[in-house]
């Protein structure tokens, strides 16, 4: 029982990261209609400047936490601008394929800069909690408890505020959007911007129980899209439930069945939805 | 039509002078020299470990080239080290390979993986070049190719000793929760059947992908509710310090078995020293070697990069192109690779101990290295060290 | 030749074509029209089997077609085009008529690698029609042109030869005087009659009321996914219930 | 007709045709050294995978992001048989082309309902199980270790393609092969109900065509020259494991193809190869390689998103058009008969293009 | 307050509209008349700003606005109500609203007197507040978008058949609120299939045909005029 309990800490921890991952990418889709597969890129980015941050300018973790969430939104910013934006109107084709540059264009840049070895995040939450007989790291409680409250925060933002009502209106009707004064650039760079926050975030939350490296994006960033297209493109709770169903999938799939396939799960659970419901889970109710 | 051919050929010809032009400024150009190649991932997920190893194909080339080069039948030539990336591609090491051998007739070809080892042993024979392959995996020797080499010692030689160690510490019920890699893999193939034959059982088999898993925890514990007197673990350094630490954070009170692949010394740093390696058996770096030549080449090491600690691959692959130009010497030649390859057992002989770091002794007919290497054991919070032959004679 | 009986189709709760009858005769033109929001082209999608309705029959030529594939409906004679014309931009006008015949034809993969005799004569014949139909809507003169750089109106008559290239009996032609000129109407309005010459059977959604009214033979009108009122131009334009659809009630403008 | 317009013909004749493949006989004699015979070889097998995903992307539009993944599928098929199974190579080449038709079938009819990108998505997964598949299924794959061994083709009677120029030859003709199937299917009506399909599903329906027919007839074939390329490859490198299913080998493709120009006759060729060359001639950047390459994948989609050979094909049809349409007005007296010739003419021609 | 010279606006080759010049005054009510496919909405969209003119000035109050963004054009007080309502139907009706109050969005105080004002015009959407906009029945999505346009406290509200879709009786209301909302200063240009029902409660009119201006005048001439019936049902 005590292990079961475990598998569920496992698949909160696992299941709360992809979420908030997802949701990045969800949110740009919903707006933009850009599969964006640079999102894992920005994830890594995000990890390395906390963790230049952290260890070479010795700013506290939180702090860090920050700074990396605006130098990547600044960059997912300047991707919109620089690339997405032009490619407004081309073949659906094209968008994917910039985005794929941009991943290689920004793996190659941090490896230049930092190298490829992997490296330890450090983080000042390292005690272990032991609750009702459970053995349960500091650090996975701040994921769990970080990644949820953040989505609570996009939540509150995007339906109680103005700003934040923009971007769920561009989403739902994109001319009406317009005729009531909302800036179509504003909104598109604003997601962005948001997207690469909640990936920078998410990264520094997670990294410590894990290893930052230029290839640190990848697995987690074909996760996300099974995800979101298990949740369906462009929805909100989607994104999270997703995120929590292939978390949970993968750590008791991981302990019940096997470790070796437990990255199988997610993509096995895609097709075998997909076969049987073309459109994803919850594609009604998007929007 | 003439016209047309005439523009294609030229194309080629251009570019090929590009490449080569571009090619060219990665080496100064001097009046004798012998081209060694070198193919591995400077790019993409295993850039790092690419780069070690050219790391120390670097430093003996500067050492020798600093020392006036080498003689040979009278002649004195430099090392003109030529590196080409595969990003870890068996098809891109091949390509290479035929660059390396046909563009600078190379006579050697360091890479540091198998499958870069493979794609090469399919055209090595008949394009006449030895491959000095840095890859503990048997299968590169096993096949009789006659023109390779396996500089690393076999890990097979490990697994007695290990057992042992571990056995004794800890108890006869190990957890195999290491990597999933080829090199893994093999490991875990020689592993069991050793600890078997020894009269120990195998509770739990639950290998993960350490460079790709977004969390062992679920993989530990799988492993941990077999309650393992041992765990088996292994694969770079980084991640499995972290399995080590998960599982005492976990609650498991046994030792490992780490998996040469991980340095207990570079684990020891990510986890806050040996506390929590306690019981277990492994390898450790160089540094802490006590035998003179690793003392020699770690201050060698330490002259040019203050900050650092040579690697492994650093340490071996320095060792490997100082035999490689012994080997030249005693053959007499830079350019007949059978006659090159013939000479390692000599050169090995002649080798000078700073350039030997790892003290490897002979090398068998198949072309595999041989040491005999030290064992490391965890005893409270101290790493005790002994030569794997002392171990196995206990 | 076209038979519709309580034709409805609902999404949702909403009927956007309720319990529509109608017959339409061969070698005529029909025209079907209405206000905004009528359920027009819901009505079109449920005849060429984009959709299958909720309810009723639809009888073509005898034959009960409800609910059948767009596919085969094309290849049992009825051809449509859309409101917006899509055709392959990169290729010239000709190419772009050649799959049109695709459906009369039956050559398979095997035909192609050994490029067989039955492939070469189809492919012959694919593209003698595409020359025909190409020269009934008079375009041969443009024939090898890119598509991209044609005018609209030559686009849409491009779309009308596509049509035509699959043999049809019957066409459906939705808005095709959507996006042109009024000169360019005319033409247009010209080469339809002509089509109708030729034996095949038009049926159409327009909003141009000059060109329906001088075009048509038979009228239906649909409002609220409701049929109105059909029958000739004349009898249509004076039919109070069509006025009130179009301009309001004199009710309404009373109040 | 000016001089520009003169050369652009030439490209499209028959000589050129035959130029180039002249040009390509004689390579491995006017080629430096083997190594750019190899490099050339290796680019032949690649290029007809991307010939492959040019049926299904390219001309029908649905962009398959498993194609990497059936590559690979090919590469294993033919090594299981021959290394684990003792077959000999041309009898596994057949199965292995076989084996990827069968599997590219069972995907097609699920994937293909599903669209845009939900389909690429799907297959982007789709590509990601099967390298799962082959790194853990050690029983049939050899796991992580790959499959060492394989055997080179079986020559005939003198030829040994284990020397690099007779197996430059055999890609050669194999991959003059799949072009020339892939221009008879682009140029039949196949390639031309492929298009309509591109189009627009709605339009193709409309013209009587059976959609799921086509579309998995069209993934099918793809998916069929991309295991045939595989199993090429593994009788070339003779070493294959899971690496060789990872994405970054699809997304490799779709660069080759985007650069040549996507839907095209000879872009797939020419993308490849030109990639191919600029990449080794990039070595000397080593790892610093992709902060080149990644921007200019952005610059070329956004500037030139037709690629080399969409953009001189526009411009060349254009051209051929604008001198037809001079020639015309020149002779006003000029009947049908006259203007049916040249028209027929540029038709056969822009059909290259699709 | 709006005038618009020859302006022209194009999609690829067709001119959708064509030299179309017109004005509206300061407080008026003017109908824009025409079939389906006439040019309507391409007009509307090119006064919003959401189709770029290819010729001609449009000027609001003198200032020329011409090729401005449409955002630009809410903030100058130009509102569209569009055809086709264009809601965000997974939205409460609130948000609706307040959504409409964009532009508006730093003067809190000026929106809730807005809001006021737009519950007492339409009574039922106070009801029914906060029920997602897309659960409406067609006229009280209607409402909502009139009321969103109007929450954007347009100086010129641009309806776009706003009966289309309407039941007769509802059809009869909403044209009871449009004179309403004219009649308490806001300068309204509706376009409009139901011509009679539009003509009683303007002033003045405009009937487009294939994108031109064919005819113009105040609405009793307009009314008995012929040519109105024939640019509808033709001859």
């Amino acid at each position: 029982m005590e292990l079961f309990f475990q598998q569920v800490l496992n698949g909160l921890t696992l299941g709360s990261i992809y979420g908030l991952v997802a949701l990045g990418l969800t949110l740009v889709y919903g707006i933009l209609h850009v599969p964006n597969f640079a999102h894992g890129a920005l994830y890594m980015v995000g990890a390395y400047v906390s963790y230049i941050t952290m260890v070479d300018f010795g700013v506290n973790y939180w702090v860090a936490m920050l700074l990396a969430a605006v130098a990547v939104a600044a960059l997912a910013v300047l991707c919109e601008r620089l690339v997405f934006n032009p490619l407004r109107d081309a073949p659906p084709i094209h968008d994917k394929i910039a985005a794929i540059g941009i991943m290689l264009f920004l793996e190659a840049l941090v490896q230049m800069q930092w190298g490829a070895e992997f490296r330890r995040m450090p983080t000042p939450y390292t005690e272990i909690l032991d609750i009702a007989g459970m053995t349960i790291p500091a650090q996975r409680v701040l994921i769990i408890a970080g990644a949820f409250s953040l989505m609570a925060v996009l939540h509150l933002f995007l339906k109680k505020t103005m700003t934040g009502s923009t971007i769920v209106a561009m989403a739902q009707n994109r001319e009406g959007a317009f005729l009531v004064g909302i800036d179509a650039n504003r909104v598109a760079m604003m997601t962005f911007a948001i997207s690469g926050a909640l990936a920078a975030v998410g990264a520094t939350l997670f990294a410590p129980i894990n290893l930052v490296y230029p290839a640190m994006g990848h697995l987690l960033i074909m996760k996300a899209f099974v995800i979101i297209i298990l949740g369906g493109m462009g929805s909100i709770p989607g994104a999270i439930v997703g995120g929590l169903i292939i978390g949970f999938a993968e750590a008791f799939g991981g302990f019940y069945i096997s470790t070796d396939y437990k990255d199988i799960i997610a993509f096995a659970l895609l097709v075998v939805i997909l076969s049987i419901k073309p459109t994803g889970l919850f594609s009604k109710g998007v929007h | 039509m003439g016209n047309g051919k005439q523009t294609l050929v030229n194309r080629f010809r251009r570019l090929a002078c590009a490449s080569a032009i571009a090619l060219a400024a990665t080496g100064a150009q001097a009046a004798e020299e012998v081209n060694i190649g070198f193919t591995g991932p400077l790019s993409g997920g295993a850039a790092l470990y690419g780069q070690n190893t050219l790391e120390g194909l670097q430093m003996a080339a500067k050492e020798i080239n600093e020392a006036g080069g080498f003689t040979v039948d009278g002649e004195t030539y430099e090392i003109n080290l030529v590196s080409l990336d595969d990003k870890y591609s068996p098809s891109q090491a091949a390509v290479n390979g035929k660059r390396l051998v046909q563009q600078y007739n190379a006579p050697v070809i360091f890479t540091p993986h198998s499958g870069g080892t493979f794609a090469l042993q399919a055209f090595n024979e008949r394009d006449g070049f030895v491959v000095m392959s840095y890859t503990s995996v048997p299968t590169v020797t096993e096949k009789g190719n006659e023109l390779t080499v396996r500089i690393p010692p076999t890990f097979t030689g490990y697994m007695k000793p290990f057992t042992k160690i571990a056995m004794k510490e800890n108890g006869k019920k190990v957890a195999v929760a290491n990597a999933t890699h080829d090199y893994a893999k093999y490991w875990t193939k020689a592993f069991v059947p050793t600890w078997e034959a020894m009269g120990g059982t195998v509770v739990a088999d639950n290998p993960m992908d350490y460079n790709k898993s977004a969390d062992f925890y679920t993989g530990v514990s799988k492993v941990l509710a077999e309650k393992p007197d041992v765990m088996f673990i292994g694969g770079a350094s980084e991640p499995t310090a972290l399995v080590a630490k998960q599982a005492r954070e976990l609650g498991f009170k046994g030792g490992f078995v780490i998996m040469d692949q991980a340095k207990m010394g570079e684990m020891s740093k990510i986890i806050g020293g040996y506390k929590m390696l306690e019981g277990s058996v492994g390898v450790v770096p160089l540094t802490l070697y006590e035998e003179p030549g690793a003392k020699a080449f770690v201050a060698k090491y330490h002259k040019q990069n203050a900050e650092k600690d040579p690697t492994t691959e650093v340490a071996y692959n320095y060792f490997a192109l100082h035999t490689v130009v012994q080997a030249m010497q005693e053959a007499g030649t830079v350019e007949d690779a059978e006659a090159i390859r013939g000479a390692f057992s000599a050169a090995l002989k002649s080798l000078k101990p700073e350039n030997n770091p790892y003290g490897v002794t002979a090398i068998d007919d198949k072309g595999g290295m041989m040491a005999d290497p030290n064992i490391a054991t965890v005893k409270n919070g101290e790493v005790v060290l002994q030569r794997m032959s002392e171990v196995l004679a206990e | 030749m076209l038979k519709i009986h309580n034709l409805t189709k609902r999404f949702g709760g909403l009927a956007a074509v309720n319990n529509v009858s109608i017959e339409f005769e061969a070698n005529k033109i029909n025209a079907i029209i209405g206000p905004n929001g009528a359920g027009k082209s819901t009505f079109f999608n449920l005849v060429a089997g984009a959709m299958a309705p909720t309810e009723g029959r639809i009888e073509y030529q005898g034959m009960d077609i409800t609910g059948m594939a767009c596919d085969r409906i094309a290849r049992l004679g009825i051809a449509r085009t859309f409101q917006t014309t899509m055709l392959f931009d990169q290729s010239t006008v000709l190419d772009n008529l050649i799959v049109g015949h695709r459906l009369r034809t039956q050559s398979r993969l095997w035909d192609v690698i050994i490029n067989s005799k039955r492939l070469r004569d189809e492919e012959k014949k694919c593209r003698a029609r595409a020359q025909e139909v190409l020269d009934f809507v008079g375009l041969s003169h443009i024939g090898h042109r890119i598509t991209a750089d044609i005018s609209q109106e030559e686009k849409k008559r491009v779309a009308f030869a596509l049509a035509l290239a699959t043999d049809p009996e019957l066409v459906l032609l939705d808005e095709p005087a959507g996006g042109i000129n009024p000169e360019e109407t005319e033409n247009l309005a010209a080469l339809i009659r002509k089509m109708v010459d030729h034996g095949v059977t038009v049926c159409l959604i327009e909003h141009k009321m000059d060109m329906i009214m001088s075009l048509a033979d038979k009228i239906m009108v649909i409002d609220h996914g409701e049929k109105i009122a059909e029958g000739t131009p004349d009898e249509v334009k004076n039919n109070p219930l069509v006025i009130e659809a179009y301009l309001g009630s004199d009710e309404d403008a009373a109040a | 007709m000016n001089a520009l317009t003169k050369i652009s013909n030439f490209f499209m004749t028959p000589a050129m045709k035959i130029v180039m493949i002249v040009a390509a006989l004689l390579f491995p004699f006017v080629a430096g050294n083997e190594y750019q015979i190899y490099v050339m070889a290796l680019a032949f097998v690649w290029a007809i995978a991307v010939y492959g995903m040019n049926i299904i992307t390219g001309l029908c539009g649905q962009l398959n992001l498993a194609h990497g993944g059936f590559f690979a599928i090919g590469a294993y098929t033919l090594a299981i048989l021959t290394v684990d199974n003792g077959w000999a190579f041309w009898p596994a080449f057949i199965a292995a082309g076989a084996v990827g038709a069968i599997l590219g079938f069972l995907v097609g009819v699920i994937s293909l309902r599903l669209k845009e990108h939900y389909f690429a998505i799907f297959t982007l997964c789709v590509g990601f199980i099967i390298y799962l598949l082959l790194d853990k299924w050690e029983e049939l794959t050899h796991g992580a270790l790959g499959i060492i061994n394989i055997p080179a083709p079986s020559g005939f009677g003198l030829v040994d393609f284990t020397e690099t120029t007779p197996f430059y030859y055999l890609a050669l003709a194999f991959m003059v092969l799949s072009i020339w199937l892939a221009s008879r299917i682009a140029h039949s009506l196949l390639g031309r109900t492929f298009l309509a399909i591109r189009i627009s599903d709605d339009l193709a329906a409309s013209l009587g065509i059976n959609l799921m027919r086509n579309k998995v007839l069209a993934f099918v074939l793809s998916t069929t020259y991309a295991s045939v390329a595989g199993a090429l490859y593994a009788g070339m490198v003779r070493f294959i494991g899971p690496a060789e299913a990872e994405v970054t080998h699809t997304f490799d493709m779709i660069t080759y193809l985007l650069v040549g120009g996507i839907g095209t006759l000879m872009g797939p060729l020419l993308g490849t190869l030109a990639i191919t060359w600029l990449t080794q001639s990039l070595q000397f950047l080593e790892e610093y390689r992709m902060i080149v390459f990644g921007p200019m994948l952005v610059v070329l989609v956004i500037f030139f998103p037709k690629g080399v050979v969409g953009s001189f094909l526009s411009w060349r049809g254009r051209r051929l058009a604008a001198a037809h349409d001079a020639s015309q007005t020149k002779e006003k007296a000029a009947s049908n008969a006259s203007s049916n010739k040249p028209s027929a003419a540029s038709t056969q021609e822009a059909g290259n293009h699709a | 307050m709006l005038q618009l010279k020859n302006v022209e606006a194009r999609y690829g080759s067709f001119k959708a509209l064509e030299q179309v010049s017109m004005s509206v005054a300061q407080g008026e009510l003017v109908v824009l008349l025409g079939a389906n496919g006439a040019g309507k909405s391409t007009l509307f969209n090119t006064i919003s700003g959401l189709i770029k003119p290819s010729a001609g000035t449009i000027t609001l109050d003198g200032t020329d606005v011409t090729g401005l963004k449409p955002s630009g054009l809410v903030q100058n007080g130009v509102v569209q109500c569009p055809e086709g309502r264009k809601l965000f139907p997974e939205m409460s009706v609130l948000k609706n609203l307040m959504l409409g109050a964009y532009v508006h969005r730093r003067n809190k105080a000026a929106i809730k007197k807005t809001l006021e004002d737009v519950l007492t015009l339409f009574p039922i959407l106070d009801e029914k507040k906060d029920q997602s906009a897309g659960s409406l029945s067609g006229g009280q999505q209607q409402m909502v978008a009139i009321g969103r346009a109007m929450m954007g406290r347009p100086k010129l509200l641009l309806l776009d058949e706003p009966s289309l879709g309407l039941a007769p009786l509802v059809v009869k209301q909403m044209f009871e609120t449009i004179k309403g909302i004219n009649e308490q200063g806001t300068t309204v240009l509706l376009a409009e299939q139901n011509a009679f029902a539009a003509l009683k409660i303007a002033h003045r009119a405009y009937v487009i045909e294939n994108g031109r201006l064919v005819m113009e005048g105040d609405k009793d001439a307009m009314l008995g005029n012929e040519a109105i019936r024939k640019a509808y049902i033709g001859a």
